[in-house]
């Protein structure tokens, strides 16, 4: 079963993996976003992340659900934290697993594409001279999803 | 014709920032769109100008076309570029 | 630092992973090569790995060099476990972290497919019926590092 | 002509299963290849027979062409299609 949630506490990366590997599976794959000390060339001392959780909750899910079935597998496990975060906190982790490495690679690096292009979630980073500033992201797209006329 | 919508419209981040709210209950007449919603936001004056004209918008919680026709009590959201990851 | 090594004991993910990170790092990519219950449509109890342990070490080593390079990080663990191992024991784990995720990608993709060319290291399965198999695996070639003439 | 190399020989995995040994010393004549060592085997006959007549070779722990010249003291393995990860 796939696991998707956003969350406000600390990512544990050897929790995130107990979550998915099968008797079938050969491969695992764990791609961690952590919070980097720069930004731009400014030096970060942390960051916020806000969301549209409900929403969120409902796009991560989607993704993992098209990375899954793409891969062949419901063995993925993947989380976005929100709130206030310090250097070298995870912000993201996703786990795949799947019998050959091939899909793995491919179902991971789809995930944390389509995340930077869909999540609803703002970073704003906090830097060492105390100004904060919302990082400029990436507008989605309407056709990123399946449209719907709102009638 | 049918009466007007009522449109539950949630601003976040810069947005939210920017307006000094993160909700807004906007009524509007029967058969408007995402873009009509958007005008009537920034046609209010003061800060709600700042906002852009093609907003990412969200009608409940799916990204939609700004050529959306809105029903009595969506949830519109205005999203601004995502940074997540 | 790179960190590379030829194991026998079990390898423990979260303590691979410690072997890792900066602050300049925005990505951490974990691969674990993990046993299976199936090869070639065969049930697989368990499996042997062999090695020529000096030269597994020495290659293990430059193959980490070359990707960390390529890279520009000096932040990757690689292990190889060999004996005997049963199934979703984990008998190799990569980790990476660079400061942004393509390159924490493309060098984990690089050291398992160079891995799996290069690194003298063989493997016996062991079926459910008792029978016992050498993996086919792949010819090294001797383009695939730096040519000596012996002299 | 400098005098006859003696040569360690490592064999691994199928093929010391093959053999019955993992090492072999053997004594080539000066200016001997990397191939010249694999017909020495092979003309031992036997299971010897049985080995590839291009295997992968590493010398000193290198991958190295069949036409390298040899060196006193070399360490030679014969290495079979490799199967890690």
């Amino acid at each position: 079963m796939n696991f998707t949630a956003i969350v406000r506490e600390a990512i544990d990366p050897a929790q995130v993996l107990s979550l998915i590997g099968a008797d079938q599976d050969g491969a695992t794959l764990l791609f961690l976003g952590v919070v980097r000390d720069h930004s731009d060339g400014r030096s970060v001392g942390g960051v916020r992340y806000e969301t549209y959780e409900e929403m969120a909750a409902q796009v991560l899910s989607d993704i993992v659900e098209e990375a899954a079935e793409a891969a062949d597998t419901d063995r993925i496990a993947a989380l976005h934290r929100i709130g206030e975060l310090e250097v070298g906190e995870v912000s993201v982790a996703i786990a795949v697993s799947t019998p050959h490495r091939a899909e793995a690679y491919e179902a991971s690096r789809y995930i944390i594409e389509e995340i930077k292009k869909r999540l609803p979630v703002w970073k704003k980073e906090r830097y060492s001279d105390g100004a904060e500033e919302w990082v400029e992201g990436r507008a989605p797209d309407a056709a990123s999803a399946p449209q719907t006329d709102g009638s | 014709m049918y009466g007007p919508v009522e449109i539950r419209t949630l601003f976040f981040a810069s947005y939210k920032e920017l307006l000094g709210t993160g909700e807004l209950q906007v009524d509007l007449p029967a058969g408007a769109t995402v873009s009509d919603l958007v005008s009537a936001l920034r046609s209010r004056g003061g800060a709600f100008t700042v906002l852009p004209s093609t907003p990412a918008v969200a009608v409940n919680m799916t990204y939609t076309d700004p050529a959306a026709v809105l029903s009595d009590g969506d949830e519109v959201a205005l999203i601004p570029p995502v940074a997540g990851g």
